[in-house]
C-alpha cells in the first residue's frame, strides 16, 4: 500500500473521486451547452438540489441548531459547512454597510485543484456550484439567500470570492385551516 | 419503555412517515385526517409557546404530558418535526429522536439517492433500521 | 548535469510533450530525433520488464540510462499507464546519480498526473497545460542545482 | 419565582379568569447605528424583532421606545410610526429600547380558546385508551400546567422548570375557587371571575409557593 | 596532419614474431619456393607458431641500432618514434634463418662450408649490436641418414661447419627435402619460435634495465611511458596476452598521470593514449572481458573527449574521436563475430554510430574554420614532413619556442592542415559508418533508431547530391514517424524529400510529399505551405514548380531540365495517391444517413471532404465506389468544384435499392477525387473505405470532429403489403383428407404479379422412413403416388389492390401426433421510390408456419354387466351378460354417444 | 472518529449527493425509459474520472506485473481511493473474466438490503463500472464491464478483457 503518509494529503486522497467526478461533469457540460452562462446556471441548480439534501448531513452530524442571526450563520456555514466538507475555512470579509450581505474568501479551493480553464471558455464559473450549495442548504433554515462569484481563481483573480446576500427569512407553512 | 407510535412531518406540513407499534386507540379518522390534526396540534402548540414565554420567541416544543401517554417533539433546523408517543413513564427522550433523525432519517432517506425529498417516505431498510432501533428501546 | 530536454510519450508512442531547454535553436529538432530513437530501449526493457540489473528492482519506473551519446545521456522512465517520460541530459564527464534523476522524473509524474486530472484535457492529446509546463521549467532548474559526482 | 401566571378557563373555553404574576419582563436598551442590524416586523401593533440577534435582543421582542419616546402601538407619540423612523438613515444613531412583553389581554384570550380546542384534539389524538387531554405542556424553559375538573373547567398554570408540585397546587387552587367562587351568589357559571376574595386569596396563596 | 591520426597498421593486427629469411632463391629454385610456401602459407594451422617470416636476400641490410643514450640528461623528444613499431614488426628480426644447400655427402664439401661461412659473415655484420640470433638450415637432397645410425662423417662436417661459422651446434639444422617435408617444417618451426622468444625476452630485460636506470633519475620521467609501452609490445608479441593487458593497463595509468597537456602536446598523448587503450579494448575482448573493455573505451572517450586541442584544428579532435569510436565499434563487433552475445544497449552499432556523429562535428567545423584557408591556401603547400616521433607537430621539430620564425611555421603548417581537410568529402566518411551502425542495430528490433540513423544517412547523401539515393532512403522511414505522429521529425524528412523529388524531378513524389507537408497536422509555418501548395497547384497546370529553396544552383539547372522533359513526355503523367494512409490535407468522411434501409426506399449517402490546405483546392471529379459494383453509377460528381481552406463540403446523394443486393450490407469501398483534368497532369486520391480517420490528434474544428462515419448500411427487404390466412378446423383425424383454407388478401396500391404461395410440411413424422403425411391440391379420386407431396405450390398469376383469393387443399395423415406446416407467399410489386426514377421491381414474401395435430377419428370403449346390471370383468361360459359399447368422437369436444346395450352369451 | 476519516466519509458523501445529482439531471434530460441512455453517460463520465484518478493512485505502485496484478491493484489501492474500502473477493478464469465482489457498494448502501429499488440500482453502478473501465483501459486493459447487483448492498463488477 503506497499511501503517501503526509495527512492533509489523505484529505486529498479521499476528496479526489468528488472533485475529479465534479470536474468531469462539468467538462462534459461544457461540452453539451453552446454558452457558458447555461452551464454556470445549470451547475448552480445542481448545487442548490445538493444543498438541500447536504445540510441535513451537516446537521446530522454537527450539533448546530438554528441560527437566529445571518452573522452566525455566515460564522458556522464557514467554519463548520466548509471545515466538514471541503476541509478548508474561508475568511468571511467584506460585510455590506447594512450587514445583509458578505463575502467567503477562499485562498484554496480544493475544487479547483488540478484544473485550467481552455481559453475559449473564459465565461465558465467553473465553482460555480458551490453557489447553489449554499443557496439550497440555507433555504432549508429559513433563509433565503443570493450567492454568486465575484472573483475566481481559474480566472487569474489571487483568491476566489463568493457574494452572500440576505433577502428574507422565510415561515414555516402553515397547515390548512391555520391562520 | 413502551412506544405508541411515530409520526414524521417535514417542512410543508406533510407526512413523510408514519409507524406504530403498540398504539391502543385509533383517532377515528382517516389517517390523512390524523395527520393534518397532529400537524395542526404541534403547530398551535408552538405559537402558543412561543407567544406565552416570557424569555424569548425561539422557545421550542418539547412534548406534553396527558394522563394515560406522553408526546415527545423533536424538530431539526431544517423544520423535519419528529413526533412520538409512549407511555408516561417514559423521560426525556431528545436524544433518541435526535438519533432516529441523524443516525437513521438522514442515513437512509435524505441519502437515498431513489427517495425526491417531500416524497412520503417508502424505504424498507429505514423501515428495517428504524424499528431494529424502536425494538431494542423498547427492552431498556 | 543539466537537463536540456523533457518529453512525455504516449501509450501509443504519440508525443505528448517534447520541450527543449531553448526551443527556438536547432538542436531542438535533434531531440525529437534522439527520444524518438530511445523508445526503442524503453519498449525492450519495459517489455522484459528491464534487464534486472545489480539492486534494481526490475518493476521500478525508473529505467535508467537508455542510450549514451557523446553529447547527451538519455534516460527513461515509464508509469503503470505505459506513458513513458525522457530525459535527455548534457553528458559532462561525471555521472548523474540515479537518486537524482529518479528525483526528477517523480516530480515529473507527479505534474503529469495532476495535469490528467484536469477536465478539460483530452487523454491522448497535446499537453499545452501552463502548469505543467511551469513544472518542467523547474525541473530544468533542480537538475543545474544538482552537483554531480566525478 | 416560579409561578408566571394562573388561568381558569370555562368549559366553553372562555377565560374566566387570569392572574399574572407581576415580573421584571427583560429589557434592553441600546444605541444603533445605521444599519440597524436587525430585521423588525410589523405583528399586530406592535414592531417586533423577525430576525438577527444584538445586545441581547433576541427574536420576538417588541420595541418599547425609541430615544426615550415610548412606543405605543407602532407610533411614537407624535404619531409617526416607528418603522418609517427607522428606515431613514438620518436618524441615526438612535436609541432603541427592546422588550419581550406579555401578551395583550386579547391575544391571552385567544390563546387560551386555542388551547381549549388543542387540549380536545390532544384527547383525540392519544393512542391510549381513555387519556384525558395535556396535563403539562414542556417548552425549554417553562411548563404550561393544565387541571380540567370534571365540569370541564381548566385550571391552567404556567411556571417555570424550577417549579415543583403544580398539581396539588393547582388542586389547591380549585378549592379556592370552590371557596371564594362557586360559593359567591353572584357569581353565574362561565362569567369572567370578578371576586376580590378570590384573586387575593389567590395572590397571596400564590406568594406563599 | 590528419593522415597521422589513423591507426597504424601494426596496431591493429595482434604482433606476430619476425623471422627473416635468408638464402632462398624464391624465384628461380623451385625447392627454395616449396620451402617458402611450407613455412608461409604451409598447413596444419593450429599447430604453426604465430611467425611472421619476411625473406631477404644474405646482403639485406638490416635497421642500425641507436647508440644508448645516456639517460640521466637526455631529455626525450617525445614518446613513441613513429617508426618503431613498423621496425618491430617488419623490419627488426627476431632471428635469421640461412638457408644453405649443402648435402653432408657433399663432394666439393670444403669450397661449400667457407662460401656458407662467408654468407653467414655478412649477415652477422649487418645484424652488428642486436640480440638476433643466425640459424643455419641445410637443404639436403639425400635422404637423411636413417637413425641410429651415428654418422661419423655427419656428425663430424656439422660441427667443423659450425665452428666456421661461429655458431653453436645448435643452431645448425638440416632439412632433408621430401616429397613431405611438414613434419621437419614444424619441428623446425618450433626450433625458431624458442629463439625468436628468447629474443624478445631479451629485449623486455634490456628496456627493463634502461626502465630501472630511469626510475633512479626521476620516477615520473616522461621516457618510462616508452619503456612500459615496448615491454608491453614485446610481452604481446610473446603471446602473453594476459601480461600485456596487464602491462598495457599500467601503461595507460601513467599516461593519464603523468601527461602534462601543454597545447601541441595534447595531440601526441591523444593518439597514444588511443594506441594504448587500443589495446587495452582489444585484449579485454580476446580475454572475454567485454565489460571491461566498454568500460575502458567510456573512461577513455570521457577523460580525453574533452580535450579540444587548439581551436583552429578542433576538427582533428573530432576526427580523433570518430576514430576511437569506429575502431572499438570494429574489435567490438569482431568480438560479437568470435560470438560474443550483444544487446540493444550494447552493439557496435552503438559505436558507428557515434563515430559518424563525431565525424558530422568534425564536418561542421571544418566547414566553419577551414573555409576561409581553403580560398587562399598558404603559397607553399608542402606537405610536412613525418615527425620522427608519433603524434607530434611539425613544427615542434627540434623546437625551440616561440621563436617568430617557428611561430611563422606554425601557422602555414596549420593553414596547410585547413586546407588539406577543406577537401575532404566527410560525407563519403559519414555515410559507411552509418551503415555499419543500421546494419548492427538491424538485429536488436530498433526500427526507430534505424530510421533515425536514416535520416542522418539521407541528409549526408543529399549532400553528396545522391538524390536518388537519399530519396529511397528516407521514403522508407516516412512511414515510421507517421505511424506514431512525430510530426515536427515526419515534416523534417518530408521536406529533404521534396527536394529531392524536385531536383529529380519526379512528378509523383513531388505531389505526394507536397500533399502531406501542406495538411493540418504538419507543423510548419503557413507561409512555407502556401508556397509549397502554390508548387503543387503550379503542376496541374502543366508549369514546373519553382525551385525549393536552398537547393545549390548548379543541380537546379538540371532540375529545370528534367521538368521540362517531364512536361513534354508524351503520354499524360497520370497517378493515383492513397490519401487515407497518409496525413493528406485533405480528409474525407463518409456517412450512410440510416444503419438500414428498406428495399423500396431511398439510399442516402452523404460525402464530407475537408481541406486544411491554406489555398482553396480544386477538384475536378468525385466518384464513390462500392464493394457492390452495381451502385458504382450513382455517386459521381462530374463538375468541377473547389474546397475552400478548413471548410467542410457535402455531398450528398440519393440513389434506389438494387434489388439483387437486398439483404446485403451495402459498403463503400473508397472514396476518389481527381485533381488536374483529362489529357493533362491528373492525380486520383484515393480514400479507401472512404475515411480518412488515422490520426488521433484531432483538427480543431469541433463541426467535423462531430461527424460521425458510417460507411456501411444495410438493405432490408420492402415489407409485404399481403394479408396471409389459413382456416382448419384443428385437430384432423387420421387418414382424413384434412380441408386447409388458404386465403390471400392484397393491400399493396398496385397489383401484385406472380403470386406463389406455397405450403410444405416442415417436421415431419414418419414410420419406418415413410413419411406419414401428404398434401393434396385437390381430394385425388385414386390417391396414386404422384399427387402426393410433403410440400406444393399454388401459383396466382397476379392480384389487384385490394383483392382477395383463397384455395382450398387437403392434408391426409396416417398417423397421430402433432405437425408444423409452413407457408409462405411470395410476390412481386413494383414500387416507385421516387417519381424521377424509374419504379422497381421488388420481391416481397411473407411467411409463417402453424401447428396440426392429428387425433383418432373416435374412441369405442366398453363395459361388461351381469344382467343385473352388475359391473363384471369377466364372463362365463353359457351366462347371459350385457356388452355395453361407448363410442366417442375425438374431434369437437368428446360429443359421446352410446348405443343401446346387448345382451351376449357365449355358448 | 479521527479527523481525515471524518473527512474521508464527509467528502464521501458529497460525491454521493453529487452522484446523486447528476443521475436525476441525467434522467431528467433522458426523460422516462431512456435507461440504457443515462447508464451509458453515467458510464463515459466515470470512464473519464477512472483515467485521471488510476493515473495518481498507481503513481507509487511499482510497474504492474501482469494483469492480474493490475486487476488487483484496482481492488485495493483503487477502490480504497474511490470509496474507501476494498473489494472485498475477487475471481477469475485465469484467461479474460475477472469478478469483483464487494459487499457492501458505497452508491447502494442508503438504498437498501434487499430487493426494493432493484430496478433503479442499476443506474447507481454504471458510474463505477465506468471508473473501472476508465482506469484499466489506462493502464493497458482494454475491457468491458457489468454489473450485478446480487443482494444490495452488495454487488458485482464482471470485467471482461477485449483482446
Amino acid at each position: 500500500m503506497s499511501r503517501q503518509g503526509r495527512p492533509q494529503d489523505t484529505r486529498k486522497v479521499s476528496g479526489e473521486l468528488f472533485s475529479l467526478t465534479y470536474g468531469a461533469l462539468v467538462a462534459q457540460l461544457v461540452r453539451d451547452y453552446e454558452k457558458d452562462e447555461e452551464v454556470n446556471q445549470q451547475l448552480d441548480k445542481m448545487g442548490y438540489n445538493i444543498g438541500v439534501r447536504l445540510i441535513e448531513d451537516f446537521f446530522a452530524r454537527s450539533q448546530q441548531g438554528r441560527c437566529h442571526d445571518f452573522a452566525q450563520a455566515a460564522d458556522v456555514l464557514t467554519k463548520v459547512g466548509f471545515k466538514m466538507f471541503l476541509g478548508v475555512v474561508p475568511t468571511v470579509a467584506n460585510w455590506s454597510a447594512k450587514g445583509d450581505e458578505f463575502s467567503l474568501i477562499l485562498d484554496q479551493n480544493p475544487l479547483v485543484d488540478f484544473v485550467e480553464l481552455p481559453e475559449t471558455h473564459q465565461g465558465l464559473l467553473y465553482s460555480n456550484i458551490i453557489c447553489g450549495v449554499i443557496r439550497g442548504a440555507l433555504e432549508m433554515v429559513q433563509l433565503e439567500v443570493k450567492v454568486w462569484f465575484v472573483q475566481d481563481q481559474l480566472r487569474g483573480s489571487d483568491s476566489t470570492e463568493i457574494r452572500v446576500k440576505f433577502l428574507k427569512k422565510l415561515e414555516d407553512a402553515v397547515p390548512a385551516g391555520e391562520d | 419503555m413502551t412506544i405508541y407510535n411515530l409520526y414524521i412531518f417535514d417542512r410543508n406540513c406533510s407526512c413523510l412517515y408514519y409507524k406504530e407499534w403498540t398504539r391502543q386507540k385509533e383517532a377515528g379518522i382517516p389517517r390523512e385526517e390524523e395527520f393534518k390534526l397532529m400537524y395542526g396540534m404541534i403547530f398551535s402548540l408552538k405559537s402558543l409557546i412561543s407567544r406565552l414565554s416570557i424569555i424569548s420567541a425561539k422557545e421550542g416544543l418539547v412534548g406534553y404530558t396527558a394522563s394515560n401517554y406522553k408526546l415527545h417533539y423533536f424538530e431539526t433546523p431544517t423544520g423535519f418535526k419528529f413526533v412520538m408517543n409512549t407511555d408516561t413513564s417514559v423521560g426525556n427522550v431528545q436524544d433518541v429522536l435526535r438519533h432516529i433523525y441523524a443516525r437513521i432519517f438522514v442515513e437512509y432517506v435524505v441519502r437515498n439517492p431513489v427517495a425526491r425529498p417531500g416524497e412520503h417516505v417508502d424505504s424498507e431498510l429505514f423501515a428495517a433500521k428504524l424499528d431494529d432501533y424502536i425494538q431494542d428501546l423498547s427492552f431498556k | 548535469m543539466a537537463a536540456v530536454c523533457v518529453a512525455v510519450i504516449s501509450k501509443q508512442n504519440f508525443p505528448l510533450y517534447l520541450r527543449s531547454v531553448n526551443p527556438q535553436n536547432e538542436a531542438d529538432l535533434q531531440f525529437q530525433y534522439l527520444v524518438h530513437a530511445s523508445i526503442d530501449v524503453v519498449e525492450e526493457k519495459v517489455s522484459t520488464l528491464g534487464t534486472p540489473k545489480a539492486g534494481q528492482d526490475p518493476r521500478e519506473h525508473y529505467l535508467g540510462l537508455l542510450y549514451p551519446s557523446e553529447q547527451y545521456k538519455v534516460y527513461g522512465y515509464a508509469t503503470n499507464t505505459r506513458v513513458k517520460f525522457i530525459l535527455v541530459v548534457e553528458n559532462t564527464t561525471s555521472q548523474s546519480r540515479d537518486t537524482e534523476m529518479k528525483m526528477l522524473f517523480k516530480n515529473l509524474h507527479v505534474a503529469y498526473a495532476d495535469m490528467l486530472c484536469n477536465p478539460f484535457y483530452t487523454p491522448g492529446q497535446k499537453i499545452t497545460s501552463r502548469t505543467f509546463n511551469n513544472a518542467v521549467s523547474s525541473i530544468f532548474q533542480m537538475s543545474k542545482g544538482f552537483t554531480s559526482k566525478e | 419565582m416560579g409561578i408566571i401566571s394562573v388561568y381558569i378557563v370555562s368549559k366553553a373555553g372562555g377565560l374566566i379568569f387570569s392572574h399574572d404574576q407581576p415580573n421584571t419582563s427583560a429589557e434592553v436598551e441600546a444605541t444603533f447605528n445605521c444599519p440597524l442590524g436587525l430585521v423588525l416586523e410589523e405583528v399586530d401593533r406592535q414592531v417586533v424583532v423577525k430576525y438577527g440577534e444584538k445586545h441581547g435582543i433576541q427574536v420576538g421582542y417588541s420595541l418599547v421606545a425609541l430615544n426615550g419616546q415610548p412606543v405605543a402601538n407602532r407610533c411614537i407619540p407624535d404619531g409617526t410610526s416607528a418603522m418609517t423612523v427607522l428606515t431613514n438613515p438620518e436618524n441615526y444613531p438612535v436609541s432603541l429600547k427592546f422588550a419581550r412583553l406579555r401578551v395583550s389581554i386579547n391575544e391571552r384570550i385567544m390563546l387560551l380558546s386555542m388551547f381549549h380546542s388543542i387540549y380536545a384534539i390532544s384527547v383525540k389524538l392519544s393512542p391510549a385508551k381513555h387519556s384525558s387531554g395535556i396535563q403539562c405542556l414542556e417548552a425549554d424553559s417553562f411548563k404550561f400546567y393544565c387541571f380540567q375538573t370534571i365540569t370541564g373547567v381548566k385550571f391552567i398554570v404556567v411556571a417555570d422548570n424550577k417549579q415543583q408540585k403544580v398539581e396539588d397546587l393547582l388542586k389547591r387552587i380549585y378549592e379556592l375557587y370552590a371557596d371564594f367562587v362557586l360559593k359567591n351568589p353572584f357569581y353565574s357559571l362561565d362569567m369572567p371571575i370578578r371576586c376580590e376574595h378570590f384573586s387575593t386569596n389567590l395572590t397571596r396563596f400564590i406568594e406563599e409557593n | 596532419m590528419s593522415t597521422s591520426l589513423r591507426f597504424l597498421e601494426e596496431l591493429l593486427q595482434p604482433p606476430r614474431c619476425l623471422v627473416a629469411m635468408s638464402g632462398l632463391d624464391v624465384r628461380n629454385n623451385a625447392v627454395h619456393r616449396a620451402v617458402w610456401d611450407e613455412f608461409t602459407q604451409g598447413g596444419r594451422r593450429s599447430e604453426r607458431k604465430p611467425i611472421l617470416y619476411r625473406n631477404m636476400p644474405p646482403d639485406h641490410l638490416y635497421p642500425k641500432t641507436s647508440e644508448p643514450t645516456n639517460y640521466e640528461e637526455s631529455k626525450p623528444l617525445g614518446v613513441l618514434k613513429s617508426n618503431w613499431l613498423r621496425k618491430q614488426c617488419l623490419e627488426v628480426p627476431s632471428l635469421v634463418v640461412f638457408f644453405f644447400d649443402l648435402d653432408w655427402d657433399e663432394s666439393q664439401w670444403e669450397e661449400k662450408e667457407t662460401e656458407c661461412a662467408s654468407k653467414i659473415e655478412v649477415i652477422r655484420a649487418a645484424l652488428e649490436g642486436r640480440a638476433t640470433e643466425i640459424v643455419i638450415v641445410l637443404l639436403q637432397t639425400t635422404p637423411p641418414i636413417p637413425v641410429g645410425d651415428p654418422s661419423s662423417l655427419t656428425s663430424e662436417r656439422a660441427t667443423a661447419l659450425c665452428s666456421l661459422c661461429g655458431l653453436p651446434r645448435l643452431n645448425l639444422f638440416a632439412l632433408p627435402f621430401t616429397d613431405r617435408p611438414l613434419g621437419f617444417i614444424i619441428r623446425l618451426e618450433d626450433a625458431f619460435y624458442k629463439k625468436s622468444l628468447q629474443y624478445y625476452s631479451h629485449e623486455i630485460s634490456k628496456i627493463k634495465a634502461h626502465k630501472e636506470i630511469v626510475m633512479k633519475a626521476s620516477p615520473s620521467h616522461p621516457l618510462l611511458l616508452r619503456h612500459q609501452f615496448k615491454i608491453a609490445f614485446y610481452t604481446e608479441m610473446k603471446e602473453e596476452p594476459a601480461n600485456a593487458l596487464k602491462l598495457y593497463q599500467t601503461a595507460y595509468n601513467h599516461l593519464l598521470d603523468s601527461m602534462f597537456l601543454s597545447e601541441d602536446k595534447i595531440m601526441e598523448f591523444k593518439l597514444i593514449a588511443g594506441f594504448l587503450s587500443y589495446k587495452i579494448c582489444q585484449l579485454c575482448f580476446s580475454e572475454d572481458e567485454p565489460l571491461s573493455a566498454i568500460q575502458q573505451f567510456r573512461r577513455h572517450v570521457d577523460r580525453f573527449g574533452k580535450e579540444q586541442g587548439t581551436r583552429p584544428l578542433s576538427f582533428q579532435h573530432h576526427e580523433w574521436m570518430s576514430r576511437q569510436f569506429s575502431a572499438f565499434g570494429d574489435i567490438f563487433s569482431e568480438a560479437v563475430k568470435r560470438g560474443l552475445k550483444a544487446i540493444q544497449t550494447q552493439n557496435p552499432g552503438m559505436y558507428y554510430h557515434q563515430a559518424a556523429m563525431s565525424a558530422i562535428a568534425r564536418k561542421k567545423l571544418s566547414h566553419n574554420l577551414c573555409h576561409e584557408a581553403s580560398i587562399t591556401p598558404p603559397s607553399e603547400l608542402a606537405t610536412p614532413p613525418e615527425t620522427t616521433y608519433y603524434g607530434q607537430r611539425p613544427w615542434r621539430v627540434g623546437l625551440t619556442d616561440d621563436l617568430p620564425s617557428s611561430k611563422e611555421k606554425r601557422l602555414t603548417y596549420i593553414r596547410t592542415l585547413q586546407a588539406q581537410e577543406f577537401k575532404i568529402e566527410h560525407s563519403w566518411l559519414i555515410i559507411p559508418l552509418l551503415s555499419k551502425a543500421v546494419s548492427y542495430f538491424k538485429n536488436h528490433n530498433s526500427e526507430r533508431m534505424i530510421s533515425h540513423l536514416k535520416v542522418l544517412m539521407g541528409e549526408e547523401y543529399y549532400q553528396v547530391k545522391e538524390y536518388e539515393k537519399a530519396l529511397v532512403l528516407l521514403r522508407g522511414v516516412v512511414e515510421v514517424y507517421r505511424r506514431e505522429q512525430w510530426w515536427k521529425t515526419l515534416s523534417s524528412v518530408l521536406q529533404t524529400l521534396l527536394r529531392c523529388a524536385y531536383l529529380l524531378g519526379h512528378l509523383q513524389d513531388y505531389f505526394l510529399f507536397s500533399m502531406e507537408l501542406i495538411s493540418y497536422y504538419i507543423p510548419i509555418s503557413t507561409e512555407e505551405k502556401t508556397r509549397i501548395q502554390h508548387n503543387a497547384l503550379a503542376l496541374f497546370s502543366g508549369q514546373a514548380p519553382d525551385p525549393e529553396p536552398g537547393v545549390p544552383h548548379d543541380v537546379q539547372v538540371s532540375a529545370y531540365q528534367l521538368w521540362a522533359d517531364e512536361k513534354n513526355s508524351v503520354q499524360p503523367s497520370q497517378f493515383t495517391v492513397q490519401a487515407s494512409s497518409a496525413a493528406c490535407f485533405i480528409e474525407c468522411k463518409t456517412v450512410f444517413s440510416q444503419s438500414s434501409v428498406l428495399a423500396d426506399s431511398p439510399i442516402q449517402l452523404h460525402i464530407y471532404l475537408r481541406s486544411s490546405a491554406p489555398l482553396p483546392v480544386s477538384l475536378t471529379k468525385l466518384v464513390v465506389l462500392f464493394y457492390q459494383e452495381e451502385y458504382n453509377k450513382w455517386c459521381l460528381v462530374g463538375e468541377p468544384f473547389t474546397l475552400a481552406p478548413c471548410l467542410a463540403k457535402n455531398f450528398a446523394f440519393s440513389f434506389p435499392v438494387v434489388q439483387s443486393s437486398v439483404g446485403d450490407r451495402l459498403e463503400v469501398h473508397a472514396v476518389e477525387a481527381v485533381m488536374g483534368e483529362e489529357g493533362g497532369r491528373e492525380v486520383t486520391m484515393v480514400w479507401s473505405n472512404g475515411v480518412s480517420e488515422r490520426f488521433t490528434s484531432l483538427p480543431q474544428d469541433p463541426a467535423w470532429r462531430k461527424i460521425r462515419v458510417r460507411n456501411s448500411t444495410l438493405i432490408k427487404p420492402r415489407v409485404p403489403g399481403l394479408e396471409l390466412g389459413v382456416d382448419h378446423g384443428n385437430p384432423a383425424l387420421t387418414s382424413e383428407y384434412f380441408p386447409l383454407c388458404v386465403s390471400v388478401a392484397s393491400c399493396e396500391p398496385r397489383p401484385l404479379r406472380d403470386l406463389v404461395v406455397s405450403l410444405s410440411l416442415t417436421d415431419k413424422i414418419t414410420v419406418d422412413g415413410k413419411n406419414t403425411a401428404e398434401l393434396y391440391g385437390a381430394i385425388p379420386l385414386t390417391p396414386t403416388a404422384h399427387h402426393k407431396k410433403q410440400s406444393l405450390e399454388l401459383f396466382f398469376d397476379s392480384l389487384d389492390p385490394g383483392a382477395k383469393i383463397s384455395e382450398n387443399v387437403f392434408l391426409s395423415t396416417h398417423t397421430i401426433g402433432e405437425r408444423t406446416l409452413a407457408i409462405n407467399a411470395s410476390y412481386s410489386v413494383d414500387g416507385v421510390v421516387r417519381e424521377e426514377w424509374e419504379p422497381v421491381t421488388c420481391v416481397c414474401q411473407k411467411s409463417f408456419s402453424f401447428p396440426v395435430s392429428t387425433v383418432k377419428p373416435f374412441d369405442v370403449t366398453y363395459r361388461l354387466m351381469s344382467t343385473k346390471f352388475k359391473v363384471i370383468d369377466a364372463v362365463s361360459f353359457d351366462e347371459p351378460f350385457i356388452w355395453s359399447p361407448r363410442y366417442t368422437a375425438c374431434r369437437h369436444g368428446n360429443s359421446t354417444s352410446t348405443t343401446p346395450v346387448w345382451i351376449c352369451r357365449l355358448m | 472518529m479521527s479527523v481525515t476519516t471524518v473527512q474521508a466519509e464527509t467528502s464521501q458523501c458529497l460525491f454521493e449527493f453529487l452522484h446523486m445529482e447528476i443521475v436525476s439531471q441525467l434522467q431528467q434530460e433522458a426523460g422516462p425509459d431512456k435507461k440504457g441512455e443515462v447508464q451509458q453517460r453515467l458510464e463515459s463520465l466515470g470512464h473519464r474520472v477512472g483515467e485521471s484518478l488510476v493515473e495518481r493512485t498507481s503513481r507509487d505502485h511499482p510497474r504492474f506485473k501482469n494483469e492480474l496484478d493490475a486487476v488487483v491493484f484496482m481492488c485495493k489501492q483503487f477502490w480504497v481511493t474511490a470509496f474507501n474500502k476494498n473489494i472485498d473477493n475477487l475471481k477469475t478464469n485465469h484467461q479474460d473474466t475477472y469478478v469483483l465482489h464487494d459487499n457492501a457498494f458505497r452508491l447502494l448502501q442508503h438504498l437498501s438490503e434487499g430487493n426494493q429499488y432493484r430496478e433503479e440500482a442499476q443506474t447507481y453502478l454504471s458510474f463505477a463500472c465506468g471508473l473501472l473501465t476508465g482506469a484499466l483501459s489506462n493502464v493497458g486493459i482494454k475491457c468491458q464491464v457489468t454489473a450485478e447487483v446480487t443482494k444490495m448492498p452488495a454487488c458485482t463488477f464482471q470485467v471482461k478483457v477485449l483482446l
